[in-house]
This record gives structure tokens, C-alpha cells and sequence, in this order.
């Protein structure tokens, strides 16, 4: 792999997918879903230009985004198991308990 | 041809193939599958990068535990039927969301592409690495010296997750328990 | 001798007596008003001595100017104005220094046994010195603000005199008329003032003088002091608060309205001779607006029935003749009548006084008749002061008014119109004077008997003052030489003797019987519509344009222009509001588009400096 | 340049009297408050009698305050400010000296807020430094707000907002032209400041940006004096607010727009004020005609004070916007007038407003027979108000005209229509509760005691100074 600067297009193009899909659905599933691939697209970018640099704290970086992640994602999920008991559904449109 | 081209050609394509999948399937269970896909072919990409402790950790961690945990939220509350939610929202506001993306990719490239600095400044080049040990050892060795403060205070992090966790999960069974 | 003394005796009057005054209020005690009256009197007295000090100083001095000049310290001094408080005596405000405090003292004597069951004398005396001393001030001051000092000042109290009956609001808006049309006229005093500065570049009355303006600032400096003067001594347009004026004190009325505030315009105009006789437009419209003013007023008093307001009416014509003097530019004429005036009608008034003294208040002439038995001093009195005003030789008003009549001929501004107006308006006071003394002393009684039965000569410090102004309008016109070295200045003085008597003849024979009321003309009676119409046009006027000007420029435009702005505050938070609509994809949304733009932003600014200056 | 530390303690004084007012009990709070004003008053006194003020002289004072930001606390008491000072500590210790206008509740609340309004006001009239003195300006805001808010009569509510919003637009603006004027100095000299010291330099070659900031300045300002059409928030505030948070406002909050534009527009921007003369002198005359028609008009006697103080301040603003030296050593005169005569009117009319507690104000009528000395004081004060010669109001009034006559003629012609309503509606004062039949005689006492002296004293200060205005005219120097 000589060019990792084709990394970066890749890393973008899927962030801004990830970024469309927050925005687009309304299943906080997805939504959660979108934002694991944003932070993926963002894993790729530290690890190319880790790769670029000749630097390591990218990857130091990605390990601790994974670690975040994880706790991210299982506390999200443990947001949406619990409004879903509630308000029996994970429509993000829905929820709307704090408005006005 | 290189090899390693031909395998980024095929893990890209996956990738970016596979988020939108993601994005417009319309049952979260083959949203979360797609996802799987995108785990992997993004480990296949660390890998080419040299990553290789990276590339491993994407499959146990992503793949291994929080695809697990996604598809088990969706066992769980049973979000296995078509959601219309896509085609909820207006055409405009779709339209204007794709440009605004679209946009958003080409800043995104320009900022990425244009200042080539190619001329890395540190010192892990890959034969330092090979020197080193590998990957695995030359990450080991920096985690463990200049980031070990970090790495503790990540830990408090993921403490801090799990108690929140099991506290949001705890509350609502008690409050259920009261109500019924 | 200090000529500061002049005016420090009635301050020291004045102090007195407000102390007099507000103590007694405090604590309930009553001043009575000899106690009160003989302080106030005492500092007029003082004042008088000290005056006729400087009459035998100034006949001591012979050939050299007559003037005392003294600065009592420097009043207003910034930049290149520099305005001091000082007095200045020449033989002109000498002559009315000594009208003002000789009559003053006099009507001072007479107000003590006037206001003798006046709930609170202090308080009137304390006015009537305060008044003394702000019209010395006039007179006195050798600067124009030192002069508008004593100008407003005199307006102040003669409002504060008007209004001392103050349960009554119909004298209290007397006051404030008299007040206010002053003010109106004051205004072109000030802009009068304001441009003596902008090309004098002093405010100093001799400097003024001296001055040389261009002819058209000339004309409007002299027009400006004239519109002002027109206000103080009740000329045309400004003359209708006079009447109403009438509501005061008999002896305020005497004083301010007849010898002395209203005379300020003559006095003003004399100090500004030396300018006005190179404004001959100016001197033309004041000789037409005093003959106007002279035979309009006299037509008016030919119909009232009030005797203060015959007296009030007569006043503005007298004041017409001296300006009429004035604008004909014979100016010692004009002082002359102010003085001779100053007797007679303030003996006229203060025998008004003495009648309304007597009959309980009563003032209209058609209740009273036949008094000539009752009041025997106040009828002679009376009948001095009416020959004095009829021109009838050797009394006074002959000497003042007959040379003002052949001025208005001879003199180089005067014309035949002047003239014909001027004699027509002798006639026309000969005739109301003669009305109004054969109603009140001559006719038939048409008092009720309770009041007859109580009609008394007036007490002796009433009685006094009386006697010495009659004999002042009688011997009074032997002070004034006038050269009367025209041609025919003898026929017409007879001719106008002759006029006087005839119109008082047919006077005496029309009211000689009268027993009933006379029918007047209530267009004639109310000042010809003039009152009316101003209180219309400028005092509605104003009401209305001060409830349109709140009603839709304050309230329509600013309150609810300020309503708006704290509308467009709360409409403002209301449509950003709507923004916050709750959707967790539309606030995304809104982030990826400022983001964008603002990466746009950063990333051209940043990409564009690389590209030129980086590699 | 030598530091003045007599500056800080005209600071420091009103602060510590804010702050310890909460340590003394509540039954001796009227007695601190008289005697830390008291000495807060001897010592401007004192200070403003031994500074010389000669051509532009006067104290200053250099305290370092961020000064990386080109901030420094800059004091200056010279031949402008010295008159505001002495102005704000005297009617200050009036207030709250006199005893018909003591609030007994939360007197403390009141004291602590009334020394932290001395504190603002003399920071906003020595301050040099523009953050500073807009600090302070806006500060005074808070002590005014409150006590309209706590003491405040029924509609209060409505008025404090359309107050603070019309004069907080004002000044956030100028805020903004303070920023933008530092910023062109700035890109001038390299350094930033804010001192008016070193803003001069912007004056002498104008730039175009200068006219916005000008503009800023100006909208502050007029808001605050105010003149028509900025006048709105006036009225309300001034009938609801209490009667000593009226006399504040109105005898100095007032003249803080006054000094504003004494201080720092004319310096920093007289090219565009000379631009734009012609406007601002129809401006001020129009508010001083409007004015007087709105007063006439005026059922609510303290409605027609409040208007007859707007149409004062015309006058003022006539004076100022003459542009000459002499037409604002006038307009200060005016102003220290206006300020000493408005306190008294508005004081005395809420002494005769106690004295009639349940009748409204439609009744008042007759009352200079109950309480004699009280409307001899209030007559004089009309008279004031109504500028007769010989009283103070009239020096500054005649030379405000005198010296903006060179200017406009018109203006002035159009202003001095104004002398004559003002006659009109002062009188209308006076005689609608004075005179006419009096109504049955009510408890109260007339005006006495310290109330009596302390408002003898302001009358005498007018009439003497209606006679010997040199000092004010020419420095103290002249004295």
C-alpha cells in the first residue's frame, strides 16, 4: 500500500455517510449505528495519518475512540432500551418529553 | 497490479458499499449486519496500513462486542420489522442534507488532500517498528510510557459507563416493578 | 450716597415682610396691615428721599452729562460677554425712579388702609415692595440683562398681585394671561438680546446705543425690543391680559397697570431712542400700532361697565398716546405723559378704589350714582384726575397730551392720520372719562339701600394719598417746558380743548338722568372679539396641538414605537424559537450546514495562504 | 504623570458605604447614610477646591488594570467632570438627607444600593477610560433598576423594561463603537486602547468608520439625556419610579448623557458632529417645543415634571451642540441647574403627594394656605424651573440661547418658544395644587426641620448662584 493519502477518501466518504445517516433516520438503532461508523471513519483517518507521520499516538488515539466507543455505545443502548419501555418505540421523533 | 491495491480496492468498496447499506436498509437487523461488514472490511484496511494490532482489536472489540451487543438490543426489544422512517422526512430536506454532505466530503478531501505532508517527522518508521518487535510492541511500548496516565483515566471512563449503565437499567426495572 | 440705596429699601421691605408673612402663617398670628404697611411704606419713603437727592444732585450739575454710574459686581462673565450688575442714573430713568417710588410710596399709604381687613397684609406688601424693587431694577439697569431682570421680575409679581385673591380661579388665570403674554413678549426681548450679542458683542445698554449695526439688523434689533414692550405695556397685539388684570387689588391696579409696569415699554424705547430714529419703518409701525391701540381701546371702554375696566381700557389708551409719542419720534413727550399719566390715572384708580372701598366691592358703574355727597374728597379728587386725562388747561394732561396731539402733526414722522386718529380718540375719552364720572358721582342713585347705608369717606390714609396725586395732576404739567413753537400748535390745542369739552358736554347730557342699565354692544363690550379670538385660536390652539402632538406623535408614534421594539424583541425570540423544533435530525442538520460553512470559511482563508505562501 | 490618589477615595468611600451599610442596625440607617453622604460631599468639595483647573488642568490618575487589553483605571477631574461630581455627591447627600423621602423598609437594601449608585455615577464622570466609564454607566443601571423595581409604584413593571431595553440598545452599540475604536487604533499604532488620551489621535484625521462610531455613541447618549424622538421610556419610569430613584435620575442620570457628550463625543468625534449639527440642533429644539406641548397637556402632575425635565434638557443639548466652548461651559451650568432645581420639585411634589394620601391627584387644589412654607419652596422652585432671571436656571438658560443664537437662529427662536410654555405649564403646576379653594384641612404638618434646611439650602444655592455665577462660568480659579 504505497499512497495512504486514498485512506483518507475512503475515511471521509464514510463519515459523511455515517453523518447522513444520523441525519437521515429516525431509529435510534441506526442513528447509533451511523454514529459507530463515523467514529470508525475517524479511526482510519488517526491510523492513516499515524501511518503518514511516522507517529504512533494515532493508533494510541484509535484504541482509546474504541474504548470510548464501547462505553458510548453501551450506554446508548442502555438509553434506548429504556425510553423504548417507556414510550414503546425508538423513533427519535418521539421523544419529545422536554420540548416547551 | 499490487496485491495490497487490489485488497484496498476490495476492502473500500466494502466499506463504503457497506455504510450506505447501513444507512438505507430498513430493518436495523440488516443495518447491523451491513455494519458487520464495514467492521471487517475496516480491519482489512488497518491491516494494510500496518495496523495490525488495530486491525485486530476492530474484530474483537466492534465486531466482537458491540455488534453483539446491537444485535442483541435488537432481539431484545424486537426491531426486526421494515421502519418506514426513511421516507419520512421530506425529499427537500433530504436533497438539501445529501448537498450539505456532499459538500461537507469535498471540504473534507481538499483539507485531507491538499496539504501532502509527506514527510513524516516521527520516528516509528515501519523499519523501527520491524526493529521494535512489530506493531503490537512498538504500541505496547508508547501506551504503556507516554499514555499510561491516560490509560487510567480511560478506565475510570469505562467504570463510570458500566455503573451508568447498570443504573439506567436498574431504575427502570424497579419503576416497572412498582407500576405492575 | 449710594445709588444702591434706592433699591436696597424696598429688598429690605420685601424681607421684612415675607418673614412677616410666613411666620404668621406658622404660628397662626395675625399681622395687621399698619404693621405690615408701615415697614413696606417707610422703605418706599426711604427710596423716594434717596431719589430726590439725586434730582437736586443732578439739577446741581449743569452743562456735564447727568449721569451716575455704579458697579455693584460683576454678574455674568464668560468669554468675550461680560455683564456686570450695575446701575446707571441719567436724567430719563431718574424721572422714573422718582414715578415709581413717589406714586409707589403714595399707593403704599393708600394700600394701608385699602387692605385693612385683608386676611394677610404681610404677604400683599411684601409683593408690592418686591414689585418696587424689580422695577428699579428695570430702570436702574445699565445692561440688558439687568433690565430683563427687573422686565420679568415686574411680570412675576404683577402675576403674584393679580392672583392674591387666589381662592378665585378666575383671577388666578388673570395672573397667569398677564403673565404669559408677557413672557410672549419678553421672548423678543431675549432674541433681542441674543442678537445685540451676535453684532454688538455687548449687552451693555450704552454700547447699544453706540452701536452701529447694519440698518437691516437695526430694524429687526428695534422691532424685537418693540414686540417686546408691546407685551409689558398692553399694546396692540398684546393687550388684552390689562383688562383682566383688573382683578387684583385696586391699589395693585393703580400701580402696576396704571403708573408704572405698564409705563417699562415707554421707558425701554426711550433707551433705545438712538437706534429707533434710524429705524424709520420701525418708529412708522410703533406710531400706528399706539394710535390704533389708543383709539381701539378707547372705543372698547366706551361700553364697559366695569369702572376698573374703563380705567384698564383708558390706561392702554394713554399707553397708545405714548407710544403714538414715541413713534413720532418726540420721545421726551412720551416720558412726559408717563408722568403725568402716573398721577392722574393713579389717582383715578385709587378714587376707583375708594368708591369699590366703600360700596363693599361693587365695581359695575350701573349700581352706583350719586356718590358726590357721600365722598366728597373722593369726588374731587376724582374730578381733578378726570380733567387732568380731558386735557382741560391747566390740569396736567393738557401740558403731555396736547403735545403729543401736535407732535403726531409736526413732527417729521407724523402725518394727518396719526393725527385725526389721535384727536379722535381724545374725543372718545372724554367721553367714556365723563361717562363713567357722571354715572358713579352725578346721576341718580342705583344702589340698593343696605349698601347705600353703609357707603363712608374712606379713612384718612386712603384720603392723603388721594389729595397729593390731585394736586400732582394739576400742578404736574408745569415740570415739562415744551417749546410748542409750531405755527399753529395754539389752534389746535384749543381746537382740541374744545373737542374734549364738546364730547364731554354730550357725555354729561346722555348719562346726566340714566336710572337703568345701558344696553351695550356685547361685541364692543368683550374688546371687540380680540380676547375671544385669541383665547380660539392661540390659547385651543394650543390645548389642541398639545393633545394631538400626545395623542399621536406621543402616544401613536413613540409609546407605540417602543411597543413595537419590545414586540419585535419578543417576536424575534419567538421565530428562533420555532427553529428549536425538537428534531434531533433537523439541529444535525443545521450543524452540518454552519459547519460546512464554516469550514468553507476557516479552510479558504488557511488553504489560500498555503498555497500562496507555503510551497 | 503624576497619580491623584484623592480620585480612588471618591471611589472607594461610596463603596465601602455600600458595603458596610449592611453592618449597621437598621433604626441608624438614615443617620449613616446622612453622614457617609455628608462626607462623601465635604470631600469632593474639599478635593475640587484644591486642584487647580486652569487651561484643561485638573487631577488625574493612572491605575493599572488590564493593561494588556490597553485598560487602565484612568481618573480625571478637570473644569468638566469637577461640576458632575460635585453635582452627584450634593444631590446624593440631599436625598438622602431629607426625610420625607426615606424608604423604612429594607433600608438597608436601600442604603447599600444608594452608595453603589454614587460609586457608579462618579466612576462614569472621572473615568477617561471608555470600557470603564461604559462599565460604570451601565452599572448604574443596577442601584436605578432595583429601586424602581422594589419601590416602585403599580405599572412598574412595564416602564423598567422599556427603560433598560431603550438604554441598554443604546449602550451595547457604544460598547460595540468602544471595541471598533480600539480596533482603529490599533491597526494605527499597533497596540490597543481604550483611553481617550490615546483615541485623540484618531480624531485628527477622520475615517470613514468613524461616523458609525460616532453614531453609536450619539444613539447612547441621546437615549439617555433624552432629546425627541428617544424621549419614550422617560414619563413612565419617572411617575412609577420612587421619588428619590426620580430625583437620581432625572438631576443626574440625565446629565451622565450630558457628560457624554461633553467627555468623549466632542473630543473623539467633532467632525461629525459638526456634520451633522444642523440635525442635532432641530433635534433639540424640537424636543424642547415638544416637550413643553406634551407638559401641557399633562393630567398627572409628576408626568408634567418628567416632561418639563426633557424639555430642559433640550435646552442643554442646544447648548452643547452650539460646539463652542462657551455654549457648553452654558450647557453645564444648565445642567447643574436643572439638576439642583428638579430635585427640589420633584422632592416637594412628593411631600405634598404624603400629605394627600387618598385623594387623587384630579382634587389637589389649595393647598399653599395648609402648608405655607412648602409652597413658598415650591414656588421658588417653579420659578427656577420656569429660568426668571435671578435665579440659576435663567444664567444657564440665557447663555445656552445667547451662545447658540451665532449658530441657529431659527433653533434658538424655535427654543425660546419654549420659555413661554414653559410658563404656561409651570404655572398650570402650581395653581392646580396651590391655589384655588382649599379642601378640608388635613393632619400633616407644613415642611420643617433638617427637610426644611436642606431644601432652603438648594433654594439658596440657586438664587445665589442665579447672582454670582463665576464659578461655574470660569473655573475655580475665579473664585
Amino acid at each position: 500500500m504505497n499512497d495512504p493519502w486514498l485512506m483518507l477518501i475512503v475515511s471521509c466518504s464514510v463519515f459523511v455517510i455515517g453523518l447522513l445517516g444520523v441525519i437521515f433516520r429516525k431509529n435510534l438503532l441506526i442513528v447509533l449505528m451511523s454514529i459507530e461508523l463515523m467514529l470508525n471513519a475517524v479511526n482510519l483517518s488517526f491510523v492513516t495519518f499515524s501511518k503518514i507521520h511516522h507517529v504512533l499516538d494515532g493508533q494510541i488515539s484509535v484504541l482509546f475512540v474504541m474504548t470510548v466507543a464501547a462505553a458510548e455505545s453501551a450506554v446508548g443502548l442502555g438509553l434506548v432500551i429504556s425510553l423504548f419501555r417507556t414510550l414503546k418505540t425508538a423513533d427519535s421523533d418521539q421523544i419529545q418529553m422536554l420540548r416547551d | 497490479m499490487d496485491w495490497s491495491f487490489l485488497a484496498f480496492i476490495i476492502f473500500s468498496t466494502i466499506a463504503i458499499l457497506g455504510s450506505l447499506m447501513v444507512i438505507l436498509q430498513k430493518t436495523p437487523v440488516s443495518s447491523a449486519f451491513s455494519l458487520v461488514l464495514v467492521f471487517f472490511s475496516f480491519s482489512g484496511l488497518y491491516a494494510l496500513l500496518g495496523a495490525h494490532f488495530i486491525a485486530a482489536l476492530q474484530i474483537l472489540v466492534y465486531t466482537g462486542a458491540i455488534m453483539v451487543l446491537f444485535v442483541f438490543v435488537i432481539m431484545l426489544l424486537g426491531q426486526d420489522e421494515k421502519t418506514t422512517d426513511l421516507k419520512d422526512s421530506s425529499l427537500l430536506f433530504k436533497g438539501i442534507a445529501t448537498l450539505g454532505g456532499f459538500g461537507f466530503l469535498s471540504i473534507l478531501l481538499q483539507a485531507a488532500l491538499t496539504s501532502k505532508d509527506t514527510t513524516g517527522k516521527g520516528i516509528y518508521t515501519e523499519e523501527k517498528i520491524a526493529e521494535m518487535g512489530g506493531n503490537l510492541k512498538a504500541i505496547s511500548e508508547v501506551l504503556f510510557r507516554d499514555y499510561i496516565f491516560h490509560f487510567e483515566l480511560v478506565s475510570f471512563l469505562v467504570l463510570a459507563a458500566v455503573v451508568a449503565t447498570v443504573a439506567l437499567a436498574k431504575r427502570k426495572n424497579s419503576q416497572q416493578g412498582e407500576i405492575s | 450716597m449710594n445709588l444702591l440705596l434706592i433699591l436696597l429699601f424696598p429688598l429690605i421691605g420685601f424681607i421684612i415682610n415675607g418673614c412677616l408673612a410666613i411666620s404668621s402663617t406658622r404660628n397662626g398670628k395675625k399681622i395687621s396691615s399698619q404693621q405690615s404697611g408701615v415697614v413696606a411704606t417707610m422703605g418706599m419713603v426711604l427710596s423716594f428721599l434717596t431719589a430726590i437727592y439725586y434730582y437736586f444732585k443732578f439739577a446741581g450739575f449743569s452743562g456735564e452729562t447727568k449721569l451716575i454710574e455704579q458697579n455693584v459686581f460683576s454678574w455674568i462673565k464668560l468669554g468675550a460677554l461680560h455683564v456686570d450688575f450695575a446701575l446707571r442714573l441719567d436724567p430719563l430713568s431718574l424721572t422714573f425712579v422718582l414715578i415709581i417710588t413717589g406714586v409707589g410710596s403714595l399707593i403704599h399709604l393708600y394700600s394701608i388702609g385699602y387692605m385693612s381687613e385683608d386676611p394677610t397684609p404681610a404677604k400683599y406688601f411684601s409683593y408690592l415692595n418686591l414689585f418696587c424693587f424689580m422695577m428699579l431694577n428695570l430702570v436702574l439697569g445699565s445692561s440688558m440683562p439687568h433690565l430683563f431682570l427687573g422686565w420679568e421680575g415686574v411680570g412675576l409679581t404683577s402675576y403674584l398681585l393679580i392672583g392674591y385673591w387666589s381662592q378665585e380661579p378666575k383671577n388666578i388665570l388673570a395672573g397667569q394671561k398677564a403673565f404669559v403674554m408677557n413672557r410672549i413678549g419678553d421672548l423678543g426681548f431675549l432674541i433681542a438680546m441674543f442678537i445685540a450679542y451676535k453684532y454688538v458683542g455687548s449687552l451693555d445698554l450704552s454700547d447699544i446705543q453706540k452701536s452701529t449695526m447694519s440698518p437691516h439688523v437695526m430694524t429687526v434689533f428695534c422691532g424685537l425690543v418693540f414686540f417686546a414692550c408691546t407685551g409689558k405695556s398692553a399694546q396692540i397685539p398684546l393687550f388684552t391680559w390689562l383688562p383682566d388684570a383688573m382683578a387684583g387689588p385696586t391699589p395693585v391696579s393703580a400701580l402696576i397697570h396704571a403708573a408704572t409696569m405698564v409705563t417699562s415699554g415707554i421707558y425701554l424705547l426711550n433707551r433705545i431712542s438712538p437706534l429707533l430714529l434710524q429705524t424709520p419703518d420701525v418708529l412708522f409701525v410703533i406710531s400706528i400700532v399706539g394710535v390704533t391701540t389708543a383709539f381701539i381701546s378707547a372705543v372698547i371702554a366706551c361700553a364697559q361697565k366695569d369702572i376698573k375696566k374703563i380705567l384698564a381700557y383708558s390706561t392702554i389708551s394713554q399707553l397708545g398716546f405714548m407710544f403714538l409719542a414715541c413713534g413720532v419720534g418726540a420721545f421726551d413727550a412720551g416720558v412726559f405723559h408717563v408722568m403725568t399719566h402716573a398721577f392722574f390715572k393713579a389717582l383715578m384708580f385709587l378714587g376707583a378704589g375708594s368708591v369699590i372701598h366703600a360700596l363693599k366691592q361693587e365695581q359695575n358703574i350701573f349700581k352706583m350714582g350719586g356718590l358726590s355727597k357721600k365722598l366728597p374728597i373722593t369726588t374731587i379728587t376724582f374730578v381733578m384726575g378726570w380733567a387732568a386725562i380731558l386735557g382741560i388747561p391747566p390740569f396736567s394732561g393738557f401740558f403731555s397730551k396736547d403735545e403729543i396731539i401736535i407732535e403726531s402733526l409736526y413732527s417729521p414722522n407724523g402725518n394727518q392720520i396719526l393725527f385725526v386718529m389721535a384727536l379722535l380718540s381724545a374725543l372718545l375719552t372724554a367721553f367714556y372719562m365723563t361717562r363713567l364720572l357722571v354715572l358713579v358721582f352725578f346721576s341718580p342713585s342705583r344702589m340698593d339701600t343696605e349698601t347705600e347705608s353703609h357707603v363712608h369717606e374712606s379713612p384718612w390714609s386712603m384720603i392723603v394719598p388721594l389729595m397729593i396725586l390731585a394736586v400732582l395732576s394739576l400742578i404736574g404739567g408745569f415740570w415739562h417746558h415744551s417749546e410748542g413753537n409750531h405755527e399753529n400748535s395754539q389752534t389746535i390745542m384749543i381746537a382740541s380743548v374744545i373737542v374734549a369739552l364738546l364730547s364731554a358736554g354730550f357725555s354729561f347730557y346722555r348719562y346726566r338722568k340714566f336710572d337703568k342699565e345701558e344696553l351695550t354692544n356685547q361685541f364692543v363690550e368683550q374688546g371687540l372679539g380680540i380676547d375671544n379670538f385669541y383665547n380660539r385660536f392661540f390659547g385651543r390652539g394650543t390645548t389642541r396641538i398639545a393633545q394631538n402632538f400626545s395623542r399621536w406623535i406621543e402616544e401613536g408614534l413613540i409609546q407605540n414605537g417602543i411597543k413595537f421594539c419590545s414586540w419585535a424583541v419578543e417576536l424575534s425570540g419567538n421565530v428562533l424559537k420555532s427553529f428549536q423544533v425538537g428534531s434531533v435530525q433537523a439541529y444535525l442538520m443545521m450543524m452540518v450546514i454552519c459547519g460546512f460553512a464554516l469550514m468553507v470559511w476557516v479552510l479558504q482563508e488557511v488553504l489560500h495562504e498555503v498555497m500562496i505562501y507555503g510551497k | 504623570m503624576e497619580n491623584n490618589h484623592e480620585l480612588t477615595a471618591l471611589l472607594i468611600l461610596p463603596l465601602l458605604g455600600c458595603l458596610l451599610a449592611w453592618f449597621v442596625p437598621r433604626v441608624s440607617q438614615r443617620l449613616y447614610a446622612l453622614v457617609v453622604s455628608a462626607v462623601q460631599f465635604a470631600m469632593s468639595v474639599y478635593i475640587s477646591s484644591h486642584a487647580s483647573f486652569a487651561k484643561g488642568g485638573g487631577l488625574e490618575q493612572t491605575l493599572p488594570w488590564l493593561s494588556e487589553l490597553g485598560m487602565q483605571l484612568q481618573l480625571r477631574l478637570d473644569s468638566v467632570s469637577v461640576w458632575f461630581i460635585l453635582l452627584s455627591s450634593f444631590v446624593s447627600f440631599a436625598v438622602l438627607g431629607l426625610k420625607g423621602v426615606w424608604f423604612r423598609k429594607q433600608a438597608r437594601l436601600y442604603t447599600s444600593l444608594a452608595f453603589f449608585l454614587i460609586f457608579a455615577l462618579n466612576a462614569a464622570f472621572l473615568s477617561t477610560n471608555l470600557i470603564v466609564f461604559y462599565l460604570s454607566y451601565e452599572a448604574v443601571f443596577i442601584p436605578m433598576i432595583l429601586m424602581v423595581g422594589i419601590w416602585g409604584s403599580n405599572s412598574k413593571a412595564t416602564s423598567v423594561f422599556r427603560f433598560f431595553l431603550m438604554s441598554f440598545f443604546g449602550s451595547i452599540l457604544m460598547l460595540v463603537s468602544i471595541f471598533y475604536l480600539s480596533y482603529l487604533y490599533f491597526l494605527k499604532t499597533g497596540n490597543l486602547s481604550t483611553n481617550l488620551n490615546d483615541l485623540m489621535v484618531l480624531a485628527s484625521n477622520p475615517n470613514p468608520a468613524m461616523s458609525w462610531c460616532f453614531a453609536g455613541f450619539l444613539l447612547a447618549f441621546v437615549i439617555k439625556v433624552p432629546i425627541f424622538p428617544f424621549h419614550g421610556w422617560l414619563k413612565e419610569v419617572y411617575v412609577n419610579a420612587p421619588t428619590p430613584a426620580t430625583i437620581w435620575m432625572s438631576s443626574l442620570l440625565s446629565k451622565l448623557g450630558v457628560f457624554g457628550f461633553i467627555r468623549f463625543i466632542i473630543p473623539l468625534f467633532m467632525s461629525s458632529l459638526i456634520e451633522f449639527q444642523g440635525v442635532l440642533l432641530a433635534l433639540s429644539a424640537v424636543s424642547v417645543i415638544y416637550a413643553a406641548f406634551l407638559a401641557i397637556q399633562a393630567r398627572n402632575p409628576k408626568a408634567l415634571l418628567a416632561y418639563s425635565s426633557i424639555s430642559h434638557l433640550g435646552f442643554v443639548m442646544l447648548g452643547v451642540f452650539s460646539l463652542s466652548e462657551a455654549g457648553r461651559t452654558s450647557a453645564i451650568v444648565l445642567s447643574v441647574s436643572h439638576g439642583l432645581t428638579s430635585a427640589v420639585l420633584f422632592y416637594l411634589y412628593d411631600l405634598i403627594e404624603q400629605r394627600n394620601e387618598g385623594i387623587t391627584m384630579d382634587q389637589y387644589s389649595g393647598m399653599a394656605k395648609q402648608y405655607p412654607l412648602l409652597f413658598v419652596c415650591l414656588f421658588i422652585g417653579v420659578l427656577a424651573s420656569l429660568s426668571l432671571p435671578g435665579t440659576f436656571n435663567f444664567i444657564g438658560e440665557f447663555l445656552v440661547l445667547l451662545h447658540a443664537y451665532p449658530v441657529s437662529a431659527l433653533c434658538t427662536i424655535l427654543s425660546g418658544l419654549g420659555v413661554i410654555f414653559g410658563a404656561v405649564y409651570m404655572l398650570k403646576f402650581y395653581q392646580k395644587i396651590g391655589l384655588g379653594s382649599s379642601p378640608e384641612v388635613t393632619t400633616m404638618k407644613d415642611i420643617a426641620g433638617f427637610d426644611l434646611v436642606v431644601v432652603l439650602l438648594i433654594l439658596g444655592m440657586i438664587i445665589y448662584f442665579g447672582f454670582q455665577p463665576s464659578i461655574f462660568l470660569g473655573g475655580m480659579d475665579n473664585v
